[in-house]
């Protein structure tokens, strides 16, 4: 017990030390690239891995904050930090109200009614008049941190967005060693036995899914600023399933999967955008979505645990 | 030494899989290819170099790869360039590296307007040239009364501003409109009102299948007995993929049309043989503007972005692409357009016969004036 | 065959059944001929419900002989079990939610022709003829172990195995099964019972498996409960 | 022309009969997805691509093998339905005791591949597909002229659906897939072979698609993205009817048309999102969806 | 009157389409006594439960709980008030530790189940009241266990020690015993004796050997309604009863046998109980 703790403080410290090193080796853009993503990630794997819900549109929240962020530095000249706050919020909103309807309703029909309402939203953006349709919003600035530190430069920025993914990825795993995360845990269980003890369970999945929204928001709104761009795609369901393989692959109910998974499927996605292999995209993401259903449940991270308790 | 890390390497950034594949995509990188080979593949004795990328038709994965290749991989300079959205993004990127962006397939004509840029080279089409080249000589051969069907976002938008602008300004009336979301796969509500407008003519501002459906609809509903069909943007691809009974007699404006002369012929062959397609216009157009590209490079002693661009703007662009041909200040190759109609199935030899040339549109009466602010030549 | 074979309906020997990785049956051997009440006694978990569901072909994995009417059907796909005769009733009940009560009686198909009609049925539980047309699961618990059972005296199987019938039913009605049960023997039906309830199990059974742990440990015949009511305390603690 | 209340009445029964038309290609496809799920408990994100399959099929026996309309509405469900029955078999049927979370990402990744592969062999752009010659032109009403295809997806479509619906609901075949799909062991031990019928359940479902891919193939560009658009509606109107319900997603599936006819008339900008928008007024009413039963 | 009630029903009706389950019961339950509720099948006595825990809706009548009315409230509230329910089937956490199942029941109260910010350890102050409950029902030695893998017995009393830790002023058990074989049953039953210390049980129950030895008053309903009310030898003395319940049972020769074998500590249980 108290080894696996030190273990695991230890791995934290090198994956810290990774972290920091990593942008003078590797293209900082693919970087942030691959936190934002896993930020997102991350947000939607509290939902599927810890509360049991699987949201099929949580892109809706990815691009309401980026168009949320996008829209105001580029209109209203505010520092990148409020510009991101404000985007979260925004995409916390919306996963009030949409989370408000999809918890009546559970499992995979949970799954439908969120897809169904992203594409509502999806539309809406599409439509909005200040979303710039299929252009997206294109050429936001990434402005001055408090005003001051400019994030233009690549490695500044990589340093910001570390921060934004450290302190996502702390807030996630706070929830779900939290009093809150037990609730979720038991609801998970034994949902019946939950209500007769109690608990308004809509309620606790409700905050989990605004949460989760939130977060995945701000995950869009860094991405923006990363990009300088918000578009239709981190609004689309396409976006919505790459985050479910994300998940997947690197192993959902785990707190580090959706991290290696995001990694993986983006450095795969970029790795297929380059080469003659760019045709086979859909084809090579089907399959690896079918791969893992039918072979590596348990993702990237869960195998690695499961071989490491069968060997030690 | 004059040429950058010793080499020339110029990026192509396509739909490789998406909506628009047929239009840019593998085939946009087989015609850079071949001008590179055409060219002689090197220039001022450094070789040159093709790297190509799938956009995705996403913009953010356009814009970080074009990214990383101006950042990180040398690349001098970014072709294909296909939907408008990735386009936006990726010019972007280019202008603020100083690299230069070769557009054959975007239609959206703010590369060189709203968005203009001293780096943005764009060569095929654009939407203001369709709807003048499309519209104009219908009104003028009578049809007064026009109806839109356009696809409800920014392109289609535009689509339908510029040619209700040449409706007007020719005389013409618009006598009603329906915005149909893009990829709706049922037209027939809005072939039903279109029918009951009265229109002369029904005008489609959309692109790609929603144009193919929206056709085969209003053939169904009998709304080509009653009234013209107008595709305002139609690649060959997709008129290929229209039933030539019912698509047959359509007009419509293209940059290039395969079967126009020897010239043009002689190269589509070669295009098709390492393609397996006839070429559609942005395919020619990527071709014609590396060899573009190329040539002012050599000429200039130098790829230093600048200095090419200048040399661009300087030598006019000559081949079996573009004819009476400049490129203006602002980025903007105007050239001969073509005004087709499509070839009703006993007038078709083969599969690839699709378009009849009724007239030839110069240039100049294609595309809109530069706008002042976008004249860089003066700056 | 001899004709004290061919009496023999079920004959199980060596039985081990698993579910998944554990190991539930760890050899189980018992016979059952033509006309004979049986029941499986022993305390929760000691593999009662899993002896009946093994010769259905509704555990994991299965090793040993289960020989019905003189075939084995160890190999056999569980949709051909029960053509043989043999009728199931589970101890979950198994009530069908997207049926009605009538559609759930009339569901197993037959596999025998001289099953007990509907008509009789309902007048054995009036309770199913008044909800027939409600959801199936709508029914009380009680209700519902009366619809399962009525589901397969219906298919005309003579083999029954019959899971916890009595768990949750009023007294009066549990009474009124101890006469169906001993009628249906009459009838030369064979039976394999599976109970808590010994009290009910008692004067109608004519032996007693007893179960501990997946194996069998006990065989008592009826007349010797008397003389074994201090093993049977043992055992089961009654 | 008649009017009421400003309205042009003549358009607006052009549009409703429009209306219904698309409707009956909502049941239809909604009808094989609801089957799926409603009695297998699985979410067929494949269903979309199965459609386009259909659809691609009916042009391949065209073009590669002569085989006319009549005979890919007879002979391309059963190919689809094959592949479907496949895809049960090898894919689907190893997870079938896992969360029925899995069966969705994995029809998902199927969905996925399909597109992927037909776009890279056919392209994107789309293919002909003629109208059969018997169905051609159309009938003058007072209103509109309708398209004797159109009127024939409507009648097709309906008696597909009306069959459909009896057998699953009437008959006692019906009566063991319901039963099949809420334990299966027992039904297995009641004598009956569940996964036979499971993987033929599955095939019957993906063949409706493949089906309304062929009705679909003349009135509609056949190319690799056809379905995938369409699907979500197509889930939107199943969770509108209540999953599960046969009649529920048939009847749905004609109103939404209808609903959808007449927001193209008024309001055409909401067109694409007014099918999502009575989904969450009616989930706000009532969570089980209009037929559905509660939980 | 100055009885002490904790609830009643006034006029408690449940129809479903076209078919009454619950017609007009008026039920008092008094404060601290075990209160059995029997009846022969389909009786209505697990729809009237609930309807107490609102699972159902009344279609009319009115539930008052110490006096107040608490018709209108919803089931999480009515387990708020404290009238706290066990499943027919076993209602447990099974991937939770048997320990967490309790603190899961304990932490309700504390009001921090929506801090998400917090960790956890903020819990372990429930542990020492989590440890004393499970010692109540003899599974202290299981704190640590993972829930999946107890004995059936073991669960049902985990179970209520769960239940106990809201505190309830009522407790409704619906077939406690059910499944199980005659250790438990007696483990069980001896573990409600225990518990009903200072709180008020409603039970259903087909095993007469408990309700004998447990309930202080019985409600007999049948087809919904009402049959006789008292204690368990008045009750079971009433012929409508044992008619309609218990069965007649002495003038039966098949029952008679069930008498003969085995001791004979049930009186007129015959056929029920272990
Ligand atoms: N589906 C299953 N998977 C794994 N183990 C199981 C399963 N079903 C039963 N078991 C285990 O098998 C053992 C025997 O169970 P079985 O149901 O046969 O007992 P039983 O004698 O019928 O008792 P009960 O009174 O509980 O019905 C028990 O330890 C039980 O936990
Ligand atoms: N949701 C429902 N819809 C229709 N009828 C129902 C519903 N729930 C219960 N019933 C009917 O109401 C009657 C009372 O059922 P209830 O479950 O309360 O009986 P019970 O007294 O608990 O019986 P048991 O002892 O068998 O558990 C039964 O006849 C049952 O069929
Ligand atoms: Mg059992
Ligand atoms: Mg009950």
């Amino acid at each position: 017990m108290k080894t696996a703790i030190v273990t695991r403080s230890k791995l934290n410290l090198v994956l810290l030390l990774l972290a920091l090193v990593a942008p003078f080796v590797l293209y900082p853009v693919f970087l942030m690239k691959v936190l934002c993503f896993a930020l997102f990630a991350c947000a939607f794997n509290l939902l599927l891995g810890f509360a049991g819900l699987l949201s099929f549109g949580h892109a809706v929240f990815l691009g309401t904050g980026g168009y949320v962020t996008g829209y105001l530095m580029i209109n209203t000249g505010i520092t990148p930090e409020l510009g991101i706050l404000a985007g979260t919020l925004a995409a916390g909103l919306v996963g009030a109200l949409y989370g408000k309807l999809a918890v009546r309703r559970e499992g995979i029909y949970f799954a439908m009614v969120t897809l169904a309402l992203a594409q509502l939203a999806f539309f809406f953006y599409l439509q909005a008049p200040f979303t710039g349709g299929e252009d997206g919003l294109q050429g936001v600035p990434r402005g001055y941190l408090f005003g001051f530190i400019d994030l233009s430069d690549n490695l500044q920025m990589y340093f910001f967005v570390l921060a934004i993914f450290l302190f996502g990825f702390w807030l996630i795993q706070r929830t779900v060693h939290s009093p809150f995360g037990q609730v979720l845990k038991a609801i998970r269980e034994n949902e019946p036995r939950a209500i007769s003890l109690g608990y308004n369970v809509n309620d606790y999945k409700w905050v989990a899914f605004v949460i989760s929204a939130a977060l995945a928001g701000l995950a869009g709104s860094t991405k923006t600023l990363v990009f300088q761009l918000a578009s239709l795609t981190d609004v689309h369901w396409h976006m919505s399933g790459e985050v479910v393989l994300m998940t997947l692959v690197g192993g959902m109910g785990t707190l580090f999967g959706p991290f290696v998974g995001a990694a993986a499927i983006v450095t795969i996605q970029n790795y297929l955008s380059g080469g003659e292999l760019g045709n086979y995209i859909h084809i090579i993401m089907g399959a690896i979505f079918v791969i893992c259903v039918l072979a590596f449940r348990n993702g990237i991270v869960g195998q690695f645990r499961k071989v490491l308790k069968q060997n030690f | 030494g004059p040429v950058s890390d010793d080499k020339v390497k110029i990026g192509v950034l396509a739909d490789m899989g998406g909506v628009y594949a047929d239009i840019c995509g593998p085939g946009c990188v087989t015609a850079v290819e071949m001008a590179v080979e055409d060219f002689g593949g090197t220039v001022l004795g450094m070789p040159i170099e093709v790297v190509s990328a799938d956009d995705q038709l996403k913009p953010d994965v356009g814009s970080a790869k074009v990214r990383q290749w101006v950042e990180n991989e040398q690349v001098d300079a970014v072709g294909g360039l296909v939907s408008s959205a990735v386009v936006g993004a990726a010019t972007k990127v280019l202008t603020d590296n100083k690299k230069i962006a070769l557009i054959s397939t975007a239609a959206s004509n703010a590369f060189t307007t709203s968005a203009c840029s001293p780096y943005n080279v764009h060569w095929t089409y654009n939407v203001a040239a369709m709807a003048n080249g499309t519209v104009k000589p219908i009104v003028q051969s009578g049809k007064k009364k026009w109806f839109f069907i356009t696809a409800d976002y920014a392109f289609g938008h535009a689509l339908e501003s510029v040619a209700t602008e040449v409706v007007q300004q020719n005389g013409g009336e618009v006598v009603g409109g329906v915005r149909a979301p893009l990829g709706t796969t049922d037209f027939s509500s809005y072939v039903l009102q279109a029918q009951s407008s009265g229109a002369d003519v029904v005008a489609l501002a959309n692109a790609g299948g929603d144009t193919v459906n929206a056709l085969k609809t209003a053939a169904e509903f009998g709304l080509t007995q009653t009234a013209d069909v107008a595709g305002l943007l139609v690649f060959t691809p997709n008129a290929q993929a229209m039933d030539p009974a019912t698509a047959g007699g359509m007009t419509l404006t293209t940059g290039f049309y395969w079967d126009y002369d020897d010239a043009t012929r002689a190269w589509s062959k070669r295009f098709k043989e390492r393609h397996g397609a006839i070429p559609a216009m942005g395919h020619a157009g990527a071709y014609s503007m590396t060899m573009h590209y190329l040539k002012a490079i050599d000429a200039a002693g130098t790829d230093e972005s600048d200095a090419v661009m200048a040399k661009m703007k300087e030598m006019k662009p000559d081949d079996f692409f573009a004819r009476n041909a400049t490129l203006r200040a602002d980025g903007r190759m105007v050239h001969d357009m073509y005004y087709v109609q499509i070839k009703k199935p006993d007038e078709r030899r083969d599969a690839d016969d699709i378009f009849k040339v009724v007239d030839v549109i110069p240039g100049d009466k294609a595309y809109a004036p530069m706008l002042p602010e976008c004249n860089f030549a003066k700056s | 065959m001899s004709t004290s074979s061919s009496r023999e309906k079920i004959r199980i020997s060596d039985l081990h059944a698993f579910y998944g990785e554990s190991h539930i049956l760890h050899g189980i051997d018992l016979t059952l001929r033509q006309g004979e009440l049986v029941t499986l006694l022993g305390r929760n978990g000691s593999g009662r419900s899993t002896t009946l569901r093994a010769v259905m072909g509704m555990v994991g994995r299965r090793s040993g002989s289960i020989m019905v009417n003189g075939s084995e059907t160890l190999k056999l796909a569980p949709h051909r079990i029960a053509h043989l005769g043999l009728g199931y009733c589970p101890e979950e009940r198994g009530i069908f939610s997207s049926l009605n009560v009538e559609e759930n009686l009339m569901l197993p198909p037959t596999v025998r022709s001289d099953g007990m009609s509907v008509d009789e049925l309902y007048e054995m539980f009036p309770n199913l003829y008044e909800r027939r047309f409600s959801q199936g699961t709508r029914l009380s618990g009680g209700e519902q172990q009366m619809l399962a059972l009525a589901r397969i005296l219906r298919t005309g199987a003579n083999i029954l195995l019959l899971d916890e019938i009595t768990e949750g039913l009023a007294p009066v009605i549990v009474q009124k099964l101890a006469q169906v049960l001993l009628k249906l023997k009459q009838r030369g039906l064979t039976i394999l019972l599976v109970e808590q309830n010994f009290r009910f199990a008692a004067p109608i059974a004519d032996r007693h498996y007893v179960m501990e742990h997946g194996h069998i440990v006990e065989e008592v015949h009826a007349h010797e409960l008397e003389a074994k009511t201090d093993l049977l305390n043992t055992y089961l603690g009654v | 022309m008649a009017t009421f209340l400003g309205i042009n009445l003549f358009g607006l029964f052009g549009q409703l009969l429009v209306g219904l038309i698309n409707g009956s290609f909502y049941a239809l496809l909604s009808l094989g997805l609801a089957i799926i799920f409603g009695l297998l408990k699985i979410i067929n994100f494949a269903q979309g691509a199965m459609y386009m399959l259909g659809a691609f099929a009916a042009w391949m026996a065209l073009n590669y093998f002569g085989l006319n309309y009549w005979l890919a509405l007879v002979l391309v469900p059963l190919a689809v339905g094959a592949m479907g029955i496949l895809m049960e078999r090898v894919l689907i049927r190893p997870i079938a005791n896992e969360d029925h979370l899995y069966s969705l990402l994995l029809t998902f990744g199927v969905a996925l591949m399909l597109q992927g592969m037909f776009t890279h062999v056919f392209g994107s752009s789309g293919m002909a597909y003629a109208i059969p010659e018997a169905l051609q032109g159309g009938i003058k009403l007072p209103f509109m002229y309708l398209p004797a295809y159109r009127a024939w997806i409507v009648v097709a479509s309906i008696l597909v659906c009306a069959a459909t619906w009896w057998m699953i609901e009437k008959t006692r075949l019906g009566a063991y897939l319901r039963a099949g799909t809420e334990n299966a062991q027992l039904m297995q031990a009641f004598g009956i072979n569940v996964p036979l019928m499971v993987t033929l359940t599955f095939g019957f479902g993906v063949a409706l698609a493949g089906f309304a891919g062929v009705m679909a193939a003349p009135v509609y560009s056949v190319s690799p993205d056809m379905g995938s658009n369409l699907l979500i509606i197509v889930f939107a109107i199943v969770v509108i009817g209540g999953m599960g319900s046969i009649g529920g997603a048939i009847l749905t599936g004609l109103g939404m048309g209808v609903v959808e006819g007449l927001t193209k008339y008024f309001y055409p900008e909401a067109s694409s999102t007014v099918i999502f928008l009575v989904m969450v007024i009616v989930l706000l009413i009532k969570p089980a969806g209009l037929f559905g039963k509660e939980a | 009157m100055s009885q002490d009630l904790i609830l009643e029903t006034k006029n408690l009706v449940k129809a479903f389409k076209g078919f009454t389950a619950v017609d007009a019961v008026n039920l008092q339950i008094e404060r601290g006594a075990i209160h059995a509720l029997i009846g022969p099948n389909g009786a209505g006595k697990t729809t009237v439960f609930n309807l107490l825990t609102k699972y159902l809706t009344p279609s009319s009548g009115t539930l008052l709980f110490n006096g107040k009315d608490i018709t209108a409230r919803k089931s999480a509230e009515i387990a708020r008030l404290g009238i706290v329910r066990s499943f027919q089937i076993s209602a447990v956490f099974p991937n939770l530790s048997v320990l967490e199942n309790v603190r899961v029941a304990l932490q309700r109260k504390e009001g921090n189940s929506f801090h998400f910010w917090k960790h956890e350890r903020v819990l372990n102050r429930l542990n020492d009241r989590a440890m004393q409950l499970l010692d109540d029902v003899g599974l202290s030695e299981f704190a640590h266990s993972k829930t999946l893998d107890l004995p059936y017995g073991r669960k049902r009393a985990l179970e209520i020690a769960t239940t106990l830790a809201l505190d309830p002023e009522l407790m409704l058990l619906d077939e406690p015993t059910q499944g199980m074989g005659h250790e438990d049953v007696e483990v069980v039953a001896d573990l409600i004796k225990r518990v009903s210390v200072g709180r008020t049980i409603l039970m259903v129950e087909h095993n007469l050997h408990v309700v004998a030895k447990l309930a202080d008053r019985i409600t007999v309903l049948q087809r919904g309604a009402i049959l006789t009310e008292g204690d368990y030898a008045c009750v079971s003395a009433d012929p409508r009863v044992r008619e309609a319940y218990l069965g007649v049972a002495d003038d039966e020769p098949q029952a008679a046998a069930v008498h003969s074998i085995g001791p004979d500590s049930m009186g007129v249980a015959a056929g029920a109980g272990a």
